[in-house]
C-alpha cells in the first residue's frame, strides 16, 4: 500500500493511521465482547431493588439487548462513530458528558507526571552517564530501580502520610472546593509526585544508557576532535541522539501512566477517568465502562501515533522528503 | 551437563554486579518463602485473635498482629506464595500463548501475520490495570481471573519478542540444512526452533515478574483481586492502610514487603538480561 | 634542519583488555617536520590510529597508562590537562576520520556542524559571518551548489561529499597539525582518487603539517614527504618518502612493497602475503617485534631489542641486520 | 471543569505552588466556627431529580433544596407542616392539602402552586406517559389514584386504598418533593443537575467525582439556614476522609467505627456515635440443600456468637440487633430472644439431623466490616463442624446474587438493607413474593405475608403494632436470620458544627446544622 504514495513519509503517516483505526476498532471489539458477556441479568443488577419487570424489559428494550449479537455489534459501532457513547444507566446522562466532565483532570495529571519525570529524568540521567561510575552514578543506579519498582499506589500513601500529615506543607484532597487555579496546582503535586516517581527513574535510566550509548558514536568523537566544549557536546550534540529512544518510550508511559492514575486519583480523592472506570465497575454501571475504557484507549493509541510522527521532527532519517537526497 | 554449566555461568554473570547479587539474594529469599511458607510461618495466618488486635512486635508475634489479631509476619511471609503462584502461572501462561502466536506469526501468510501483530496491538494498547478492571467488571473478581488478565496484558510482548527470534533464526543456515533433509515441521519447532527462542524469553519472564507482583498487588489493594482470606501483599497494604490510625507497623511492613520483592526481581531480571543479551526487552 | 613541530620520544600507550594488559605503543620515536606531510603506514593493529588519537588526546576509554613524550611546538602534550588540550583540539590541532557516514552526527545538518567549529575557534563570530565563512570553504572543498548543502543533513549527502565536508571542517580552522586517519579508505576507488587530489591540491591552504595515516603505500607516495612504517605498536622504518620507498632497508618495509605491488586493495590492510600472525600485544616483547615472521631473522634478532638507528640521510629504521641483508 | 489553563501557567503555577508549599503553606485549617462547610459523602452524587435519585446522598440534596408538604422534624422523625399550610385526612383514602402562598421557584420558575403538586406526585406514582422514563421509586407511591386540583393553592390526594405509611414514608419524605412542573418540562435530562426547588438551599455548583456546593436560598420563605454555604464532596476512601479530617480539608464525615475510633484523639474534632436504622444479618438459604432442615438452621444461630462478630466488624460498637425492626422503628420487638453461643446445643441440633461433615459458602460484599464478621463466623462455625468458604463479592456481582435462578445456589450471605421509619417499608423485602429478587432466604410464609398486607392498610396503631410483632416472632420461628446490628453511624465533625439529622443519621438535614458556641 506504500507503493501509492510517492512520497515515503507520506506512506508511513498513512500506514500507522490505518493501524491506529484498526487497534480503535479492534479494541471496540474487545470491549463489546466483554460486556455482551455479562453474566446475569444486566437490567437488574443496573436498575436496583425496586425494579418492576415491565421497567426492565423497557430498559432491555431501550438498550437493545434484545437484539441479536451481530446487531448489537453494529449499533454500537454506529454509535460509538457518530459521538454517542451511550447512557450512563444510573445519572440517565449522556457517557460522553460523564467523561468529558473527567477527562481533563487525567489529561493534567498523566501529562504533569510525563512533564515532571522528564524534568528530573533527564537531567538526572546526563549526569550519571556524564559521571558514569562515580557513586552518584551507583546510588542513583539502585535509587531510580526502587523507584520504578514501588507500585504508585504506595508512593501514593507514604508521600500523603509524609507531607500531608507529618509535615503538614500539602493538601490531602487532590483537587480543591473553589478551583480557584493555585489551590488547584497546589493539589496537586502530591498526586503527580506519586505518579511520576516511577518514570522519573525510568527515564534517568534509560537516558543513562542512550547516553553512554551516544557518547560512544564516532559523529561524538568528530566533535571533540574539534575541541567542540563538553557542555555543547552533552547538551547539544549528544542529547538530540538520546532523546530518541526516551521519545518512544514517553508514549508506552502515557498506558502505564492511566493505569497508574486509577489508583493514584482514589488515593487522593481526583476526579478522573480511572476512578471513573473503577467506580463504574463497583457499580456494574457497564456503559461507563465501555465508554470510559474506550476513551483511554484512544487517548493512549492517538498519544502513541503523535509520538511516533514526532520522530520525524527530530530524527531527519526519517523526514525523508523527494528532491533532495544528491550524490557526491 | 551443559545446558546446566551454562546456566550457572550465566548466573555467575548475572550475580557479578552489586545491583545483580542484591537482586539474586531477595529473588531467592522470596522463593524460598514462597515455596516454605508454612515452615517459616509462625502461625497460622488466617488464625484470627480479636482481642489481640494491633499488638506491637514480640517474640510471639515477630511484626505484631493486624485488625484482627494475625499474625502479620505469618501473613507476610504467605503473602510470597501468592505473588509467587499468581506471578509464575500468569507468566508461563503468557509465555505459552506468547510463542505460540509469535512463531505462528512468523510462518503465517503475511495477512495471518498482519491479523496476529494487530491483535497484540489491539491488547497492548488497554493500559493493563484499566483492562483488568474492564474484565473484572464483567467476571467479578478471583484470583483466576486477576491471573487471566495478567497473562492477557503479557501476552504481546511475549508474542513479538518471539516473533523477532523466530525471523533471525527463520534463514539461519542450520534450518536450511534440516529442512533439506526433509525434517518435519514439527521436529524444527521442536527440536531446534524452541531451544534457540526460549533462552531471551525466559530472561524477560523473568523482568516481568515484578510487573505482575504490582498490577496485581493494584488490583487487591482496590478489592478488586485475592479472595479474602487469602492475604495478596496488596490486601495487606490496604488492610494496613484502612487501620493507620490504630497502628502504622502493618502498612509499613507489607509496603516494604512488596517494594523489597518487586526491588530485587527487577534487579536480577536486569543482571540476568544484561548477562544473556543486553538487547532484550529495552523498550520496558 | 628547524626544529620539528612535533617530536614524539619513547611514547607507550597501554590499555586494559578481557585478556590483560596491552602494549599497544611500544616505545615510539617520532618527529614531524614543519609544513610536511607524514604518511603514517601499517596494517591494521599496528598502532596507527592509536598514535593519532595521543596527538589529538582522544584516547580510549579503557586506557590505562601512557608515558613518554610528545613535544608539540615545545609543550609536552603526555600528561597534558584535559581542558588545555581541548583547548588545542579545533584550534591547533584538527583531524579528519576514517568514515564520514559516521563521523557527522545524523540529526544536525552541515551547516551546524561547520558554525559550531567556527565559533569554537573564534567565539565572537556571528552565526551569519559563520555561514558565509563555511560556505566559502564548501566551494574549495569542491562542493557545488554549497547554500542548499549547508541546509543538509548527513545522510542526504553522499559518503565522497561528507568526507569533503570533514575535510571543509578541518581546513575551516587552519590548523598547525592535520590529523588524517585513514580519509579515503571507505570510499570507492574513483571517489578516493578525487579526494587525495583535492588533498594535495589543498596543500598549499594547510599552513601546517599533515599526518596521513593510511595502509596505502600508493597514496602515500603520491601525498607525503616522509614516511613512517609502523608494526605492532613500534616504528619500523622512517625518512623521506622517495628514498624508503625506492630502497627499503627493514624488511617488513620491502614485505608491505611487495604485498602493495601483488594486490592493490588488500582490504583491511592485512598483509596476507607475509606468513605468521600480527604480534599479540599482551605478550611482551622480547625481541624484534617482526622477528617471528622475518624471513632474515637470526638468534639475536629474538633477544635483542633494536633500536631505530639511522640509515641513511635523514632515514632511520630498527633493524639489527639492516647493513647486512640484500 | 471549572479551571482553564495553558502550559505556560500551568507550569509557572506548579513552581510557585512548590515554593508556597515548601515555605510552609496557608493555613488549610481555620479553626473558629466558619458558615461555609464541607461535608463528605461517599458516593458520588449522581441524580438530584427526586423521581431518580440514585440514594440517600442524592436524596439529602433534595431534602434541602425542595420543599415537602410535611417534613420531618430537627433530629426527629416526627412530621411537621412545609409547604403545606394545612393537611387534612378527609377519609381514609383522601388527603386534602393547602399550600403556602408565595413559595417561590428559585431561577425564576414562579410560584409554587397545587399544579405542581400534582406534576411531582403523579409523575413518580402513575404510569409514565409516553417517553418517559418510570421512576425507580413508583413503589414508594404504591395505590396512588390521582391529585385533584381543587384551587390555585388546594389539593386532594386520592388513594386507591388505606395506607399507613402514606405520611411517614412518601408525603413527608423524599418522594414526596415537590419539583417546578415547568423546570422538569424545560430542561428535560438535564434536571437531574440542575434542580429547581423552593427550599432553603440552592445548587451552585455540580461537578462529577468532585461534589457539589449548596448555597442559602435568599427567596427561601422559612427560617434562613444557619450555613451559608456547603461544599459536598464525594470521597470514596475512608482512610481519605480520615486524613481529609485531620489536615482540616472537610468538616463533617460520616464513618465506620473502626476508622473514627482514634479521630476521638484528635483536638477540635468531635465524634459521636448514632445507632443506624440500616440493619444487618446473617442470612440462610431456606430451599438450599442441609438448610432446608430447621434443625440446622438453628444449629448454625448457636454457633454463632453474635457480640464477637460485632466486636471484629464494627469494631464493638455497633448495637446488637435480635429482630428485624430496631429499636427506634414503631413496631420494634422488644422482647425478642437474644441468643447466646451453645456449642454443645448446636452440635446436637446437627446430630439429630443427621448432618456432618456440612461445606457452605458464605456469600458477602468485599467491604472490610463484612470480611471481618465472615472470618470470624468461618472460625466460629468451624467449631461445631461446619466449614466455611467465604465468597467476598465486588458490589455489581454480590447485589446480583439473590436474583432469579442463581439465588437457589446462595447459602449463607450477610446482607445489609437501609431501613426507615415505617414498620412496612422495612417488611416489605422477606414477602414470599421478594423470592428470587431481595428474599434472598427464599423463606415463604403465608401467615407474614398476610400480616404485611394487613398492616400496610391498618390506621389503629395499637393494632399495627401488633401484627409487625407477630411478623418478627415468625421469623425468629423460621431460624433462617441471625439478626446482627442495626449499625452505628459515627459522626465525625468539627466541634464546633452541631449536624443534624433524621434518627438513623440515614436522613440528614442540612438546612438545621448550626454552628456551635
Amino acid at each position: 500500500m506504500t507503493r501509492l504514495f510517492k512520497d515515503e513519509r507520506l506512506g508511513y503517516v498513512a500506514s500507522r493511521l490505518l493501524t491506529t483505526v484498526l487497534i480503535v476498532f479492534g479494541a471496540m471489539v474487545l470491549l463489546f465482547a466483554l460486556t455482551a458477556l455479562v453474566p446475569g441479568d444486566p437490567a437488574k443488577s443496573l436498575l436496583g431493588p425496586q425494579a418492576s419487570p415491565e421497567l426492565a424489559k423497557r430498559f432491555i428494550a431501550e438498550m437493545g439487548l434484545d437484539q441479536p449479537l451481530h446487531v448489537r455489534l453494529w449499533r454500537f459501532f454506529g454509535a460509538v462513530l457518530t459521538g454517542n457513547l451511550g447512557v450512563d444507566v444510573i445519572s440517565g446522562k449522556p457517557v460522553v458528558q460523564l467523561v468529558a466532565s473527567v477527562l481533563p483532570y487525567t489529561v493534567i495529571l498523566t501529562f504533569s507526571a510525563i512533564g515532571l519525570s522528564v524534568l528530573i529524568g533527564v537531567p538526572l540521567g546526563i549526569h550519571a552517564a556524564t559521571h558514569r561510575g562515580s557513586a552518584s552514578d551507583t546510588i542513583l543506579a539502585f535509587v531510580s530501580v526502587a523507584f520504578i519498582a514501588v507500585p504508585s499506589f504506595v508512593i501514593a500513601i507514604f508521600l500523603l502520610l509524609i507531607f500531608a500529615i507529618w509535615l503538614d506543607w500539602l493538601p490531602v484532597l487532590g483537587t480543591s472546593r473553589s478551583g480557584e487555579f493555585l489551590d488547584e496546582a497546589r493539589r496537586m503535586i502530591l498526586p503527580t509526585l506519586a505518579l511520576a516517581a516511577g518514570w522519573i527513574g525510568f527515564i534517568a535510566r534509560l537516558v543513562r544508557s542512550s547516553m553512554l550509548e551516544v557518547l560512544g558514536e564516532p559523529y561524538i568523537r568528530t566533535a571533540r576532535a574539534y575541541g567542540l566544549s563538553e557542555r555543547l557536546i552533552t547538551y547539544k550534540y549528544a542529547l538530540k541522539n538520546a532523546c530518541i529512544p526516551t521519545i518512544a518510550i514517553l508514549g508506552l508511559g502515557i498506558g502505564r501512566l492511566l493505569g497508574g492514575a486509577v489508583l493514584v486519583e482514589i488515593v487522593f480523592a481526583r476526579p478522573g477517568l480511572g476512578r471513573l472506570v473503577y467506580e463504574a465497575v463497583s457499580e456494574r454501571n457497564f456503559p461507563v465502562v465501555q465508554g470510559a475504557v474506550l476513551v483511554v484507549v484512544v487517548l493512549f493509541v492517538v498519544v502513541n501515533l503523535i509520538v511516533d510522527l514526532s520522530y520525524s521532527a527530530i530524527d531527519p532519517r526519517i523526514r525523508r522528503s523527494s528532491g533532495q537526497g544528491a550524490g557526491a | 551437563m551443559n545446558t546446566l554449566a551454562a546456566i550457572l555461568a550465566t548466573l555467575r554473570r548475572a550475580t557479578g554486579s552489586i545491583t545483580g547479587a542484591v537482586g539474586f539474594t531477595i529473588f531467592v529469599l522470596v522463593i524460598l518463602a514462597a515455596l516454605f511458607a508454612p515452615v517459616i510461618a509462625t502461625h497460622d495466618p488466617d488464625a484470627l485473635d480479636v482481642m489481640n488486635r494491633f499488638a506491637p512486635p514480640s517474640a510471639a508475634h515477630w511484626l505484631g498482629t493486624d485488625h484482627l489479631g494475625r499474625d502479620l509476619f505469618s501473613r507476610l511471609i504467605h503473602g510470597a506464595t501468592i505473588a509467587m503462584s499468581v506471578a509464575l502461572s500468569a507468566i508461563a501462561l503468557a509465555l505459552a500463548a506468547g510463542t505460540v502466536l509469535g512463531i505462528l506469526a512468523a510462518y503465517l501468510s503475511d495477512r495471518g501475520e498482519r491479523v496476529i501483530l494487530i491483535l497484540f496491538d489491539v491488547i497492548a494498547a488497554f493500559p493493563s490495570l484499566v483492562l483488568a478492571l474492564a474484565i473484572v467488571a464483567v467476571f467479578g473478581p478471583s484470583t483466576g481471573v486477576v491471573v487471566a488478565i495478567v497473562a492477557l496484558t503479557m501476552t504481546p510482548h511475549f508474542g513479538r519478542v518471539a516473533r523477532a527470534q523466530v525471523l533471525t533464526l527463520k534463514n539461519a543456515p542450520f534450518l536450511e540444512a534440516e529442512r533439506i533433509l526433509g525434517a518435519s515441521g514439527a521436529r524444527i519447532v521442536f527440536v531446534h526452533l524452541l531451544p534457540n527462542i526460549m533462552g531471551p524469553l525466559v530472561v524477560l519472564a523473568s523482568m516481568d515478574i515484578p510487573v505482575v507482583i504490582t498490577i496485581e498487588a493494584g488490583l487487591s489493594f482496590l478489592g478488586l483481586g485475592v479472595r479474602p482470606p487469602l492475604a495478596s501483599w496488596g490486601t495487606l497494604i490496604q488492610d494496613g492502610y484502612q487501620f493507620l490510625s490504630d497502628s502504622w507497623i502493618p502498612v509499613v511492613v507489607s509496603s516494604l514487603a512488596l517494594a523489597l520483592a518487586t526491588l530485587g526481581f527487577t534487579l536480577f531480571g536486569e543482571a540476568l538480561r544484561d548477562a544473556v543479551d543486553p538487547r532484550i526487552g529495552r523498550e520496558r | 634542519m628547524a626544529e620539528p613541530l612535533v617530536a614524539i620520544r619513547n611514547l607507550k600507550l597501554e590499555a586494559g583488555t578481557a585478556r590483560g594488559r596491552a602494549a599497544i605503543l611500544r616505545g615510539i620515536d617520532l618527529e614531524i617536520g614543519r609544513g610536511r606531510i607524514l604518511g603514517l603506514v601499517g596494517e591494521s593493529g599496528s598502532g596507527k590510529s592509536s598514535l593519532a588519537a595521543c596527538l589529538i588526546g582522544l584516547t580510549p576509554a579503557n586506557t590505562s597508562a601512557i608515558s613518554g613524550e610528545i613535544r608539540f611546538d615545545g609543550q609536552n602534550l603526555v600528561g597534558l590537562d584535559p581542558t588545555a588540550f581541548a583547548r588545542l583540539r579545533g584550534r591547533r590541532i584538527a583531524m579528519i576520520f576514517q568514515d564520514p557516514m559516521t563521523a557527522l552526527n545524523p540529526l544536525f545538518t552541515i551547516g551546524t556542524h561547520l558554525v559550531d567549529v567556527l565559533r569554537h575557534r573564534d567565539p565572537g563570530l556571528s552565526r551569519a559571518a559563520a555561514l558565509s565563512e563555511a560556505t566559502a570553504m564548501l566551494v574549495k572543498v569542491g562542493i557545488a551548489d554549497p547554500e542548499a548543502r549547508i541546509a543538509a543533513y548527513p545522510h542526504q549527502l553522499s559518503g565522497g561529499m561528507r568526507q569533503r565536508v570533514m575535510i571543509a571542517m578541518a581546513l575551516l580552522m587552519r590548523p598547525d597539525l592535520l590529523l588524517a586517519d585513514e580519509p579515503t579508505t571507505a570510499l570507492d576507488a574513483t571517489v578516493e582518487a578525487q579526494i587525495v587530489e583535492l588533498l594535495a591540491a589543498l596543500r598549499r591552504e594547510v599552513s601546517g603539517s599533515i599526518v596521513f595515516i593510511s595502509h596505502h603505500l600508493g597514496l602515500v607516495a603520491q601525498l607525503c614527504d616522509d614516511v613512517a612504517v609502523m608494526y605492532g605498536g613500534t616504528v619500523v622504518e622512517t625518512g623521506p618518502v622517495d628514498a624508503v620507498l625506492t630502497d627499503p632497508r627493514h624488511p617488513y618495509t620491502r614485505a608491505l612493497i611487495a604485498c602493495e605491488i601483488d594486490e592493490d586493495d588488500a582490504p583491511g590492510g592485512r598483509l596476507l602475503s607475509i606468513p605468521g600472525e600480527v604480534p599479540d600485544p599482551v605478550r611482551p616483547m622480547t625481541g624484534c617485534i617482526f622477528a617471528p615472521r622475518c624471513a632474515h631473522a637470526v638468534e639475536t634478532c629474538r633477544s635483542e631489542v633494536p633500536e631505530l638507528r639511522t640509515s641513511g640521510d635523514g632515514r632511520r629504521a630498527a633493524c639489527l641486520r639492516f647493513e647486512e641483508l640484500p | 471543569m471549572s479551571i482553564t489553563i495553558d502550559r505556560r501557567t500551568f507550569l509557572a503555577g506548579t513552581a510557585t505552588a512548590a515554593l508556597t508549599a515548601a515555605w510552609g503553606g496557608p493555613a488549610l485549617a481555620q479553626q473558629g466556627p466558619r458558615d461555609k462547610i464541607t461535608v463528605r459523602i461517599d458516593r458520588d452524587l449522581a441524580n438530584l431529580d427526586p423521581a431518580y435519585r440514585t440514594g440517600p446522598w442524592d436524596a439529602n440534596v433534595c431534602r434541602v433544596v425542595y420543599q415537602r408538604l410535611m417534613k420531618q422534624k430537627v433530629n426527629s422523625a416526627e412530621l411537621e407542616l412545609d409547604a403545606a399550610e394545612k393537611i387534612d385526612q378527609l377519609s381514609p383514602t383522601e388527603i386534602g392539602f393547602t399550600l403556602k402562598p408565595g413559595l417561590m421557584f428559585t431561577d425564576g420558575y414562579g410560584e409554587m402552586t397545587a399544579e405542581d403538586v400534582k406534576f411531582s406526585f403523579e409523575r413518580m406514582g402513575l404510569p409514565p406517559k409516553e417517553g418517559q422514563k418510570e421512576s425507580p421509586y413508583k413503589a414508594d407511591w404504591g395505590g396512588l389514584k390521582a391529585v385533584e386540583v381543587t384551587g390555585k393553592y388546594t389539593g386532594k390526594i386520592v388513594l386507591e386504598k388505606p395506607r399507613a405509611n402514606i405520611f411517614t414514608t412518601v408525603i413527608g419524605d423524599v418522594s414526596g418533593c415537590i419539583v417546578s412542573k415547568a423546570a422538569v418540562e424545560k430542561l428535560g435530562a438535564d434536571y437531574a443537575t440542575k434542580p429547581v426547588g423552593t427550599g432553603p438551599y440552592r445548587l451552585t455548583a455540580i461537578e462529577r467525582q468532585r461534589g457539589a456546593t449548596l448555597t442559602r436560598n435568599p427567596a427561601y420563605k422559612g427560617p434562613a439556614p444557619a450555613l451559608q454555604e456547603i461544599a459536598i464532596r464525594f470521597i470514596s476512601d475512608p482512610r481519605t476522609t480520615d486524613l481529609a479530617l485531620r489536615s482540616g480539608e472537610i468538616d463533617f464525615a460520616i464513618l465506620a467505627p473502626a476508622v473514627a475510633e482514634p479521630l476521638k484523639s484528635v483536638a477540635g474534632l468531635t465524634v459521636s456515635e448514632q445507632p443506624s436504622i440500616a440493619y444487618v444479618w446473617l442470612g440462610m438459604n431456606v430451599e438450599k440443600g442441609p438448610l432446608a432442615d430447621l434443625k440446622v438452621r438453628q444449629a448454625i444461630r448457636l454457633g454463632l456468637d453474635v457480640d464477637q462478630m460485632l466486636a471484629a466488624g464494627y469494631n464493638g460498637k455497633a448495637p446488637r440487633l435480635n429482630t428485624l425492626l430496631p429499636p427506634q422503628i414503631f413496631g420494634h420487638w422488644k422482647e425478642a430472644p437474644v441468643y447466646k453461643r451453645n456449642v454443645a446445643e448446636a452440635k446436637k441440633l446437627l446430630a439429630e439431623a443427621g448432618v456432618s461433615g456440612l461445606k457452605l459458602k458464605l456469600t458477602i460484599l468485599n467491604q472490610p466490616a463484612y470480611q471481618n464478621m465472615a472470618l470470624v463466623a468461618r472460625a466460629l462455625l468451624a467449631e461445631i463442624g461446619v466449614t466455611i468458604e467465604v465468597d467476598a463479592q465486588e458490589g455489581g456481582t454480590y447485589w446480583n446474587a439473590g436474583n432469579g435462578d442463581s439465588g437457589k445456589n446462595l447459602d449463607l450471605f450477610l446482607l445489609r438493607f437501609n431501613g426507615k421509619h415505617d414498620p412496612n417499608f422495612i417488611m416489605q423485602w422477606f414477602v414470599s413474593g421478594q423470592t428470587g429478587t431481595w428474599n434472598w432466604q427464599r423463606w415463604q410464609n403465608k401467615d407474614y405475608d398476610a400480616l404485611f398486607a394487613a398492616a400496610a392498610v391498618e390506621l389503629d396503631p395499637a393494632k399495627r403494632g401488633e401484627m409487625v410483632v407477630k411478623a418478627q416472632q415468625l421469623m425468629d420461628q423460621s431460624a433462617a436470620f441471625v439478626w446482627l446490628t442495626n449499625e452505628v453511624n459515627v459522626l465525625v465533625h468539627r466541634s464546633w458544627l452541631k449536624p443534624a439529622g433524621v434518627p438513623g443519621w440515614l436522613d440528614w438535614q442540612y438546612d438545621s446544622w448550626g454552628l456551635g458556641a
